[in-house]
């Protein structure tokens, strides 16, 4: 009676019982698996001149559903250095993204006498291993930051095959809401589209580091955004903040809804 | 997820459009079993103060028959955890005959006073599982590992694409949509564990297995449940979904204009 | 495996240990598949000789179980005690103890758990005792046929308990070769503890009995032949889960666990105290 | 000329059942200097003594991290154990992925024995030519392995292995049963007690030549070497030597001179 | 037959197979359920409208007057609920004038599942019917497809089977107006709460032999909590080209201004014996 009662779910009707099936060129029945979901989430990452946030919601989804309101998206990779990754995009694609790092990160401890890896390697290394995998590509969205040698923040954001900038960046997000997210943080990071009000917008307004405070409260206001307006972003919000003095973290609530 | 096991790591037509299965064309025929065969449904679990419930019907579907109303689809695995199985079932024998079973004598004949427990399996199987989707062969299940582990009770997901998380209520396919809202009703976070009693954890998951027998049409009123705590694992097969009761049906005639 | 500092190996000595052997030093004995022209293997006798230099090993099989137990001889007072087990578990139902090179009994205990490990994944049921005792004496065997490798210089008493068999009594020697027994000793200790073995009733009686009688067993063939040294006993057995001991012998999958600490004190103290009493009316028991 | 023809490769037995070239990498171990390792109930500790190829050239590496639990001392064949300690590292950190646990001590000791047992029983390999002791803590709380070439592993309290290693020997079984008692703090001191009765006569434990390293339960592998070893030493000044002899004086003075 | 051209079908799915997206529709992912009591029935719905995983309108109404004792719960394609319910309220009213008597449910009901079928299920309305009339208390459920159910609890949407289990675990035989009304919320929220396509807040529509309540945000559990900061930019910050001051009296001069004198605002509120609460 109710056959279409599925139908606002979202769901192709089309799933029953026999697979869908294609003709390879061989004449081979061949069956498709896709190896690939989605599981929601967005993350995002602010420099300051010798801090960084990195910081994404624990909301874990798949389709309509949630998972889990507690997985946190922001992994420290060692326990005494200042590296931070964040991933999202496909969970156990980004868990294992995370892993290798952590990983990486171990090995050359042990490897090169105790010393830690610095940024920039990390950094490196990252975008390696995610173009190794270009034809099977790790689908997850990366943000790697830390605290170079002199003490200065570097933030790198990575696409899902490797590509990044070298130079870093003040400013990243990526997961579902990264599209609402990114326009306000290029405002109010960059301050892009903002003129010296007196020079007639003649002068664009000069970028300066942010202090701390106002980088947490920028990082609250994009999280409280976009939970109000995307779907997939809710729940908690763990925010990882590198300092000169260490790593804290910190979990607030987010909507449920 | 899908309640529909067929429809797991299936691309979202509604957010990729249909999958174009042609890009995956090779050279080779592609062997691998790329869809369930016999199926269990939802697996549901609620942690408690003091331990964990788990349960699973014992029905194995074949498309839309009911094929076979005795399988058990809990394991307990080790002296402290418990592994439940939704979704193909031979793939669900192969995880617990060959794989757990090998796994905890291989740990056991060690007899060096290290056991896995349900954190360690659950990583073990978690990674199984990712290990064969990234060979394009997929175990067909998503399972709940249920357990006691340090000192807390332990409970997470791990599905066939390697996907894992976890949260103090789980269930999988049907239970996802059906139970989740029930558990989360008792249990909406980890702190509310510790105000949840046995027996109010025992009711809730009695009380879903209630509600998955009324709703989902691939389950069954029979069913094994499992309660972890720090003692041990007790196991109870044969548990009849209590309490049922179908009188909205009383006044309804037909579903529409007809009223005699 | 002797630690210490090489002794020089006096000539006279070997001639002494192997009277017949008149072929020592003819080349015969320098590599191993390689026959005497009396027909014999040199490296497998030898590799024997590495066995009797091992600490005792015994296995007892009874009618609703197997025991097996060891002398652990200890060489310093600054190792663990109850670490450093020398008895294993190979799969659920079966236990190996061995004398002789230690490192080899890990290598060859090992090897037992791949095959027991195998027979699962094939027949997915456990392996009998029977079977694995032939595929460890083929594998001990293969070790005998090539100059590249040496043979094991283990003996090993594979015990175990299956469903058709019921207990099971293996000892598997560096040749290769295997026979079932009731009782079965190795090590330094064989001779007094084979004397011991053949006076029980065997395999009539319970595994609770035989408990006792082997670390009589042990405690009296350490007393013959290693009285200097500080010894430690360790035991395990094989039987069902829920041990039932009717008159009739026992069958099904046995488990194989080390024997609980308080019987194993219980036995020890009886042990001494026969060992204190002397010999003849403790046999009785 | 050969002492006998039975010592030419691992592959053959002696009349008596012995195997010579394992016997002999045995004695590579001794070629080492010396290290020591004890557990109390809480923590194990590694020492050793480092030795310098020659005046102006660096000192060895004798105490090698394998993950945040789990160190080793080595004496013999540095090279070998190189190899053997990235294998205990490919151990441990798969242990960490596969299961989520730290490896347990005993197993990964039981991996590296097996790969040595494989080194002495086919022609064409040499046994490892390295002793370890191994120190580590697990659920089961804190353990010391000694590791052979044969293969052959033990857990022990106390053990040291490398040149003039019986007189440390000596000392930790004098002094064990105070020692399983002992703090973090005695224990390491224990431990360089013993490291200091295994010095030949003119030798001294100096900042450039002592290698200390602790983990206990809840407490990562720490190493100390260099200037961080000061402080132990400065500790370990005010007690007697138990050989007599030296006094707390002097080994401050000569310590003094080292720097 | 009247009604869609699917003349083009063929085309569309062949340029959907080469790629070519299908328009996206505001749908509402939807939590939505009825419950008859004893003396009446209760609708409820959740007021989040969405296009693909973004919140199109946080505050929507779901609740569709069908007339003054019939409503309607609707999930679906935003628009094809609002048309559809709109339509079928208009013939409804034409149909009660010309016979002289009070609508009934179940002609509400048969009006629609007939336009349904029309239209195979192209248009995605998926409702809840709910009403009281001269034959008595009713609630049905529509689907797109032209299929009616009739039960003493139903619910439909993304959230559907969050709601459902929330009555198969609560409902009861005779419930009461507060009981009914408690217990349709608490359907609607087990949907916010669990279901990504249902959020924000809970609407509810009682209707009883003498009146229709609706009960516009009823739970509002979801309140948007202060922003951190104030993004007021300074004045000039927006940078321009060119500017260019023009006074009132040249206005006239770029565009057309129309004088309407003081003419009332047309369209009054007065109309149907309805009691809206607050």
């Amino acid at each position: 009676m109710s056959l279409p009662f599925m139908q606002p779910l979202g769901y192709d009707q089309s799933y029953s019982f026999h697979t869908p099936t294609s003709k390879a060129s061989g004449g081979y029945t061949q069956h498709s698996f896709n190896p690939y979901t989605d599981n929601g989430g967005t993350i995002i990452g602010i420099t300051g001149e010798d801090f960084v946030v990195l910081a994404g919601d624990t909301r874990h989804t798949s389709g309509y559903n949630i998972n889990s309101r507690t997985e946190k998206k922001v992994y420290r990779l060692g326990e005494d250095n200042s590296l931070v990754l964040a991933t999202v995009g496909f969970g156990a694609d980004s868990k294992d993204v995370a892993e290798t790092m952590m990983r990486a990160v171990n090995d050359f401890k042990f490897n090169h006498n105790l010393k830690n890896m610095s940024v920039s390697a990390a950094a490196q290394y990252l975008s390696t291993f995610l173009y190794g995998n270009r034809f099977f590509p790790k689908y997850a969205n990366c943000v790697l930051a830390g605290l170079d040698k002199d003490g200065r923040a570097r933030l790198y954001s990575y696409d899902s095959v490797g590509s990044y900038s070298k130079q870093g960046e003040s400013r990243a997000s990526a997961g579902s809401a990264s599209s609402l997210i990114v326009p306000f943080l290029d405002n109010q990071v960059e301050f892009k589209n903002q003129f010296v009000p007196s020079s007639k917008g003649q002068e664009e307004r000069p970028v300066v580091p942010l202090d701390p405070v106002t980088v947490a409260k920028l990082v609250k206001d994009a999280f409280t955004s976009a939970t109000e307006r995307h779907i997939e972003v809710g729940d908690g919000l763990q925010i990882i903040t590198v300092t000169k003095d260490g790593v804290s973290e910190e979990v607030v609530d987010l909507k449920k809804d | 997820m899908n309640h529909l096991p067929e429809a797991w790591g299936r691309p979202r037509n509604d957010v990729y459009g249909t999958y174009d299965a042609s890009y995956l064309q090779s050279s080779m025929p592609n062997q691998h079993t790329q869809s369930p065969i016999v199926t269990g449904t939802s697996v549901v679990a609620l942690k408690f103060n003091g331990g964990v419930v788990i349960a699973a019907d014992n029905l194995a579907s074949y498309g839309s028959l009911a094929r076979f109303t005795n399988v058990e689809r809990l394991k307990q695995v080790g002296t402290h955890t418990v592994v439940g199985a939704g979704g193909d079932i031979s793939d669900m024998q192969y995880l617990h005959e060959k794989l757990l079973d090998s796994l905890i004598i291989k740990e056991e004949y060690q007899n060096d006073g290290h056991h896995l427990r349900a954190s360690h399996i659950y990583r073990y199987l978690s990674k199984v599982l990712y290990q064969r989707r990234c060979k394009f062969d997929p175990l067909w299940n998503t399972l709940l590992v249920a357990g006691w582990d340090d000192g807390k009770p332990f409970l997470a997901s791990a599905d066939l694409l390697g996907t894992t998380f976890s949260a103090p209520a789980l269930a999988t396919g049907f239970g996802a949509h059906l139970a989740v809202p029930l558990l989360r009703r008792v249990c909406p976070d980890e702190a509310a564990v510790e105000n949840i009693t046995r027996e109010q954890a025992v009711d809730t998951i009695e009380e879903c297995m209630k509600v998955l027998f009324y709703r989902d049409a691939r389950s069954l009123s029979k069913y094994s449940l499992a309660i972890i705590t720090g003692k041990d694992v007790e196991g109870a097969a044969e548990c009849e979904a209590k309490n049922q009761s179908w009188k909205f049906a009383e006044g309804i005639r037909g579903y529409g204009t007809q009223v005699v | 495996m002797p630690s210490s500092v090489l002794q020089p190996l006096p000539l006279q000595e070997s001639i002494h240990h192997f009277p017949v052997m008149t072929s020592i030093g003819t080349g015969y004995d320098l590599s191993n598949s390689v026959f005497s022209p009396d027909g014999r293997n040199f490296q497998v006798e030898y590799a024997t000789k590495a066995v009797e230099n091992g600490g005792t090993a015994i296995g007892i099989r009874c009618k609703d179980g197997v025991v097996l137990a060891v002398e652990k001889l200890i060489g310093s007072k600054l190792l663990v005690l109850g670490s450093n087990k020398r008895i294993a578990s190979v799969d659920s139902h079966i236990g190996i103890a061995c004398s002789g090179l230690i490192p080899d009994a890990r290598h060859f205990t090992s090897r037992a758990r791949s095959e027991a490990s195998n027979w699962r994944k094939l027949y997915r049921s456990p392996i009998p005792i029977s079977s694995m005792a032939d595929a460890m004496g083929g594998y001990a065997q293969a070790y005998t046929l090539y100059s590249s490798v040496r043979p094991f210089g283990v003996t090993a008493i594979i015990g175990g308990m299956d469903e058709a068999g019921g207990p099971g009594l293996w000892m598997v020697e560096p040749s290769g070769v295997g026979w079932g027994y009731f009782g079965a000793a190795t090590g330094r200790g064989r001779q007094a503890a084979k004397a011991e073995l053949e006076k029980l009733p065997l395999p009539n009686i319970t595994v609770e009995e035989a408990v006792r009688q082997a670390a009589r067993i042990i405690y009296f063939a350490h007393d013959d032949n290693s009285k200097d040294k500080d010894f430690e006993l360790e035991m395990t057995w094989v039987r069902l889960e829920k041990g039932s001991a009717e008159d009739a012998a026992v069958k099904g999958w046995g488990k194989h666990e080390e024997v609980p600490k308080e019987l194993v004190a219980e036995a020890e103290r009886l042990a001494k105290e026969s060992m204190e009493g002397g010999g003849d009316e403790e046999m009785e028991e | 000329m050969f002492r006998n023809n039975y010592d030419n490769d691992s592959v053959t037995f002696s009349p008596q059942g012995r195997i010579f070239q394992v016997e002999y990498a045995l004695e590579a171990i001794k070629q080492g200097s010396v290290a020591v390792g004890l557990v109390s109930k809480t923590h194990a500790v590694l020492v050793a003594l480092k030795r310098n190829a020659e005046e102006l050239g660096s000192y060895q590496k004798k105490i090698i991290g394998i993950d945040t639990h789990l160190g080793v001392a080595l004496a013999g064949l540095a090279p070998d154990a190189r190899v053997l300690s990235n294998f205990m590292r490919q151990q441990s950190m798969s242990s960490r992925l596969l299961y989520n646990r730290p490896v347990p001590i005993s197993r990964v000791v039981n991996a590296i024995a097996n790969k040595a047992q494989v080194n002495t029983q086919h022609y064409g390999r040499r046994p490892y030519g390295v002793g370890l002791l191994v120190a580590g803590v697990d659920e089961t709380g804190p353990h010391l392995w000694e590791f052979q070439p044969s293969g052959m592993v033990l857990e022990y309290k106390g053990a040291a292995i490398g040149a003039r290693s019986q007189s440390a020997r000596t000392y930790l079984e004098r002094a064990f049963e105070e020692f399983v008692d002992s703090n973090r703090e005695e224990l390491v001191l224990h431990g360089l007690k013993a490291l200091r009765d295994s010095l030949a006569q003119d030798k001294e434990l100096t900042t450039a030549n002592t290698t200390v390293s602790v983990v206990g339960i809840g407490e990562n592998f720490k190493l100390y070497d260099g200037d961080e070893v000061g402080e132990w030493l400065e500790k370990l000044g005010n007690v007697q030597s138990s050989r007599g002899g030296r006094t707390g004086e002097e080994a401050v003075e000569s310590m003094d001179t080292s720097e | 037959m009247p009604g869609f051209d699917f003349s083009n079908h063929t085309r569309n799915a062949a340029l959907h197979a080469k790629g070519m997206p299908l328009p996206k529709a505001t749908s509402t992912g939807t939590t939505i359920v009825g419950c008859i009591f004893d003396g009446g029935v209760v609708i409820a719905a959740d007021t989040r409208a969405t296009s693909g995983p973004i919140v199109a309108d946080k505050n929507c109404e779901k609740l569709h007057f069908i007339s003054p004792q019939i409503w309607c719960a609707g999930a679906g394609t935003a628009a094809d609920t609002e048309f559809t319910t709109a339509l079928i309220s208009s013939q409804l009213e034409l149909h009660s004038l010309s016979t002289g008597r009070k609508p009934r449910v179940v002609t509400c009901m048969t009006l629609l599942k007939q336009h349904l079928f029309r239209y195979q299920g192209h248009i995605g309305a998926y409702l809840v019917i709910a009403g009281v009339d001269p034959t008595g208390t009713h609630l049905f459920t529509v689907h797109a497809h032209g299929s009616t159910d009739k039960l003493p609890y139903v619910t439909m949407g993304s959230g559907s089977l969050a709601a459902m289990a929330v009555f198969e675990t609560k409902w009861e035989k005779s419930l009461t107006r507060e009981e009914a009304v408690d217990l349709c919320s608490e359907a609607i929220l087990a949907g916010i709460f669990n279901d990504l396509g249902s959020g924000s807040n809970v609407d509810v529509c009682v209707i009883t032999s003498e009146r229709a309540t609706l009960m516009r945000n009823h739970i509002t559990p979801n309140e948007r909590v202060p922003k951190e900061m104030s993004y007021k930019f300074a004045r000039g910050t927006t940078g321009y080209i060119k500017e260019m001051v023009v006074e009132k009296k040249d206005l006239k001069k770029y565009v057309t201004i129309v004088d309407l004198g003081d003419a009332p605002a047309s369209g009054g509120t007065a109309g149907d014996a309805m009691e809206v609460d607050a």
